[in-house]
């Protein structure tokens, strides 16, 4: 049992595979004697040595190509995306060869590998260090998707993801890396890493959530709580597979829902879901599924992202205008 | 104008006309000539002549199987082939270079090492028939399947050398166990920032990488000025390691040269870039048509250095092959036309159920739902028929 | 007025902005002396020159790339992607660069460009070759995303793309290319390029389709219509921005609708569609919107791709899925 | 093992040690020395003292930009500021050479060329404080916006440079016509496809692109060695177009060297690829900590051979420059100084709802929707707070 923040917790969970498996690697960008410019892989090439904790060359298609032989050798490559909007020059690799290589392949070449990428605004940043690139990869056939959003779940999700035998991206919410501390006890089994979980319990509307914007919806239950209002919150965790059936007993009780992230909402992971619950919740519906999340424009200068981002003010709006039907 | 100060001079200087010169040792006359530096070894003077009668073989066994393939495609059995004539000594000459625990990535075009490693010809006719996205087992043959984004194997390449690297498969000294990774590609892929990445990593972390462009002047429609103005081995020296230029259609010189660039790269001295100047006789693929593009002049100037037809020159003059041995040849190439005919047309359409569960090592509930929704769906209509 | 395929007629078209518009350039692997692969570029070097219609190395960053160097420069390039899973390569480059170049720049930097995709599958190619990426494109904001789906509108959206000041992603259902023959009025006023169009009335329920699959949906139509049961289907043409005020009215009349399209379903349009349908429709909907596409498998061996593929059948049976609500 | 054949090694020659030396005219020492092949051509003897002059004010306002911004970020007027510190000569050097015709592509350090091409050193930090991407206009300037992606606006000058070309603004022999375009990238960049490419793309349509990479030693924490084993201006030998190393501490020989490689561009002669040898001086920005990364040795010997010292001491030991010129310039500084302080605070935040409308040209009725309900939400507060 020890306290931990995000960053501190993947850290853990990133050793602990290290030394469960001689086959893990770590590559990207600065990873090793600066520990990556948010310090998830922190001591890491000290202990592990510069073979199994390597700085690449400055170029993401090649840290995600190189990727692919080191698995095809029998390794399990993880690598690190600096932040989310270097991923795109890897992309032709990660959606034409790692996921589609099991497939071509009959199974025989599997590719077990994860691509880490902090994802997600919030920080400040200037351009292109606060996308939510997840709906494109969750897309893409061959790849699963999952997002962690607290310490627990990023220890054992970074963990269950290195160990799974097909390549997952991994999405970590890097607003999160150094705020709440939480308890983590690292000899618990933890649930398993596809499944989504209710973490707050409600009967006026569903919220539905992933990484960053778990702890949004969690605020605004809290809020809307205050006001007599009890929200049930999902955190998904895990973006492809969806697991939706929590969803679904969910919707199925309230009537209502809201699906929250920061990407665009146009062809967001907001859409799938609605469309699904839609399918599968139809007549227990009594408002269409609310989507709010990033606006359908680029990433805005950082002073005004908070307007850009939902916020809690924007999930409750959302909550009414559902309530509302 | 301003005079061009001297520097920019000298260093152009250091690449116009610069390097090595193409490495041959079998002129397309059918004569053994000996290059600086390169030494043909293939054991003693018998050991050698059934090692060149050895390459013959296998020449006009590959021809075979992409003249059939052809044909087959003619026919309808195959939705596209790309053909390899012309690149027939390329291919063996660096396929039988290999050892059995080096590892090679291909293009789409590499039937000829394909057939060096033993994988059945008849499983690369799945992919261009439309049946699989390739049918051997790569840990099989340490072949790779077809790769046809253009160049993003070489960068498979290196991570697989990377790991060989992790492995302490390189430099021991032990013949069976050092390993090398043998990275295809063609002319025009060099332009693509994944084949230059893979130069800056494998030189980065002195992979035991050898790069290996067919440069048979096209890339489709484009000639291969379009892609550099100089020799393209030239490429490699400015990521750090050596490039050489070799005569692609000489069977012997291409041994040579890739054996050598291996066996640098088991011994633990980093990647080597080899430039096999070629020529594609055929059309880029059979649906190509080159007439629109290209003149039949170079055609009839390469027909002169066709990379078989020197060596068996080469046999014949020297009295190192009869004609016994030209005619079993013959029947062992119609033995392999008749075996890719006959099973060609016996690779049989994969179920399409089955696709669902090729996705992924661990099954997903989603897809497994969609599975069987599917096969639900094919059923009913099942059900009308009967 | 003369009769024409669709690839003949998108040569024309693309004749037609180069005579118009001297900034106009053609850029791609294959463009020049080939005409490309599917000659869409026919005879286009020979008659506007080498300077004009380009054959670029092959390297898709590098031409979308020099591109926005070229839109920078005044010129309006027209880069054609040889095959849809030939776009990665130079996703970087579309999605961080030419999206986002407008904005970045508070609109100082324009970026009047169009990326022609031939998309989707059916033509029995090797993988790689029938890959339908427009989801993607659409999530991106400061892209627009349009595809044709016949002859008339080939030449038409191909010269109104061109004349737009924004960056377009044009698809083109390369099966079509060679498929069907129309009439194409080279004088008669278009339609606006940012419009759906109703393409056949029906009151039973709505079918929305773009590109390969208005052929598919017109088909079911016309079979659903021998059973005494008509189908309207819509044309999307726009798939960014959305134009579904048609779908809508359509919607409202039918109470059912099904989005067709070669896509994965699993985040494909027909999620985003779905979810503004159920949104705006919400008490007119008689059933939940239902989605018929590619499934959510790497697109897989040619001999088995109908199976993949939307057809008729599949249509009809999400129609009947729909209406037994 | 087998013995490498001596193939490799030659033309491993002709790289090690190969190519022209590093180019410096004014050595740490602040002394005058030649190197064969360039010449600095500023004039007669006074216009040459008062350009230099002129390069030192440059030199000493670009600094000052710096430690101001850094000051700003310190005081949480800025989220983010990316030093130069160490790089100005190499920056004014290079921005110096340029005519007004000629187009630059910067990466994100480049505010001493910003400063050069007459971008208002305040409107550098919108970006950094978050109020904009970027708010100077491009075409005012001919000086692009900052590009944060690594190297893709290497690509970008090629493409720029085929426009130059296409308008038939090269080679003209007219001074004020014919146009070059200068692409600014890192020694990390140089890993990149996208760099890689635009050296295809420069090379096979021969533009007029200088493709100018400040090779600073360091990509964030990595070491140039992780990049190249060999020196990094030979890449452009591969390619086949010259490249040069020239000293980016030395603000004559910079100056010089790109004034030659932009005058070839301009007559047409193709690309040019130089590497100025500097050093980051500082962190990679504002958020890093290079002490975890770095040893402090070679800090203190980079300090040596500070790019200003030597200029002010040449400029003094030859009587070129007297207290009163350097009071000034300390003057002119602290002016600058102050106008960043002021001009900074009152960067104002932009309005959300503004966001909207500079999506596209042709704003979509999808996106205007948006705005409309964005606004009537933030409408809804103030009535509430009313
Ligand atoms: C990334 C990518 N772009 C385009 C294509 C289409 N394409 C297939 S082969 C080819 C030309 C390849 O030329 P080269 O590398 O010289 O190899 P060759 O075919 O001559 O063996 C092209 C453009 C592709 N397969 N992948
Ligand atoms: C494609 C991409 N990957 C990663 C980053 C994160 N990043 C920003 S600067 C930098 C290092 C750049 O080094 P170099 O090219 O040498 O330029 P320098 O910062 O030294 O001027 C990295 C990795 C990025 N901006 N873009
Ligand atoms: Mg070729
Ligand atoms: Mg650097």
């Amino acid at each position: 049992m020890s306290t931990m923040t995000l960053a501190k917790a993947l850290n853990a969970g990133l050793r602990a595979a290290m030394e469960n498996d001689p086959k893990v690697l770590v590559m990207g960008e600065d990873v090793g004697k600066l520990g990556g410019v948010f310090r998830i892989t922190d001591g890491l090439q000290k202990d592990f040595g510069e073979d199994r904790v390597i700085d690449s060359p400055l170029a993401e298609s090649g840290i995600l190509g190189t990727a692919v032989g080191m698995a095809m050798r029998g390794y399990r490559p993880v690598c690190e995306i600096q932040f989310d909007g270097f991923v795109y020059p890897a992309y032709d690799q990660i959606v034409s060869q790692v996921a589609k290589l099991h497939f071509r392949s009959q199974g025989r070449v599997p590719m077990p590998m994860v691509i880490r990428i902090p994802f997600g605004g919030g920080i400040g940043a200037v351009e292109h260090h606060s996308e939510s690139p997840e709906a494109q990869f969750a897309h893409t056939p061959g790849l699963k998707v999952v997002a962690c959003s607290n310490p627990v779940d990023g220890y054992w999700m970074i963990q269950q993801a290195i160990a799974s035998p097909d390549p997952i991206v991994f999405l970590e919410p890097k607003r999160q890396y150094h705020a709440d501390k939480a308890e983590v006890d690292t000899t618990a089994a933890p649930d398993p890493l596809f499944a989504s979980r209710v973490v707050r319990s409600g009967d006026a509307a569903t919220l539905i959530a992933y990484g960053p914007t778990v702890k949004t919806c969690l605020s605004a239950a809290e809020a809307a709580a205050q006001e007599g209002r009890e929200l049930e919150v999902i955190d998904l965790r895990t973006l492809s597979p969806l697991d939706l059936d929590p969803v679904f007993d969910s919707v199925r009780r309230t009537g209502r829902a809201v699906v929250v992230h920061e990407a665009h909402v146009n062809l967001g992971m907001g859409s799938e879901v609605a469309a699904r619950i839609t399918e599968q919740c139809f007549y227990s519906l009594e408002a269409p599924v609310l989507r709010v999340g990033g606006f359908d424009t680029p990433y805005p200068p950082s002073r005004i992202e908070e307007d850009f981002l939902p916020d809690l003010d924007r999930v409750l709006d959302a909550v009414d205008r559902a309530l509302a039907y | 104008m301003t005079a061009v100060p001297d520097v920019f001079h000298a260093s152009q200087a250091a690449w116009h006309g610069g390097g090595p010169e193409l490495v041959q040792l079998l002129t397309p006359e059918g004569e053994r000539v000996e290059h600086p530096g390169i030494t043909l070894d293939l054991g003693d003077a018998a050991q050698e002549a059934e090692a060149i009668r050895g390459f013959y073989r296998d020449m006009v066994l590959t021809r075979r199987i992409d003249t059939e393939a052809t044909a087959l495609q003619r026919h309808g059995e195959l939705g596209i082939w790309a053909q390899l004539l012309g690149q027939e000594a390329a291919q063996i000459g660096s396929g039988r270079a290999l050892r059995p625990q080096d590892f090679v990535f291909p293009t789409y075009r590499e039937h000829g090492v394909a057939y060096c490693r033993g994988v059945d010809p008849l499983d690369l006719l799945g992919l261009f028939r439309g049946v699989d996205h390739g049918r051997w087992d790569p840990a099989d043959h340490n072949f790779g399947l077809y790769t046809i984004v253009i160049g993003a194997q070489t960068l498979h390449a290196v991570g697989y050398a990377m790991g060989v690297q992790r492995d302490g498969a390189v430099g021991t000294g032990d013949e069976d166990r050092d390993t090398a990774v043998l990275a295809y590609f063609g002319d025009g892929a060099s332009s693509q920032g994944d084949v230059n990445e893979s130069f800056v990593f494998g030189a980065s972390y002195h992979t035991p990488v050898v790069f290996f462009c067919q440069n048979n002047q096209w890339a489709i429609s484009e000639p291969i000025e379009r892609q550099s103005r100089i020799p393209l081995y030239q490429r490699a020296l400015g990521f750090g390691f050596p490039g050489v230029r070799v005569d692609g259609n000489d069977v012997l010189a291409t041994y040579a040269v890739t054996q050598a660039a291996l066996q640098r790269a088991r011994e633990g001295q980093g990647p080597t870039f080899i430039e096999a100047y070629t020529y594609r006789m055929g059309a880029h693929t059979t649906t190509d048509d080159p007439t629109r593009y290209r003149l039949n002049d170079d055609l009839e100037r390469w027909k002169l250095r066709d990379p078989i037809e020197r060596v068996r020159v080469y046999l014949v003059r020297n009295g190192l092959a009869d004609e016994a041995f030209f005619a079993e040849i013959e029947d062992e190439a119609a033995r392999m036309g008749e075996h890719l005919r006959a099973g060609c047309k016996a690779l049989g359409d994969p179920d399409p159920r089955g696709i669902f569960d090729l996705v992924y090592a661990e099954q997903t509930p989603e897809l497994a739902a969609q599975r069987d929704e599917f096969a639900a769906y094919l059923a009913s209509f099942e059900e009308v028929a009967r």
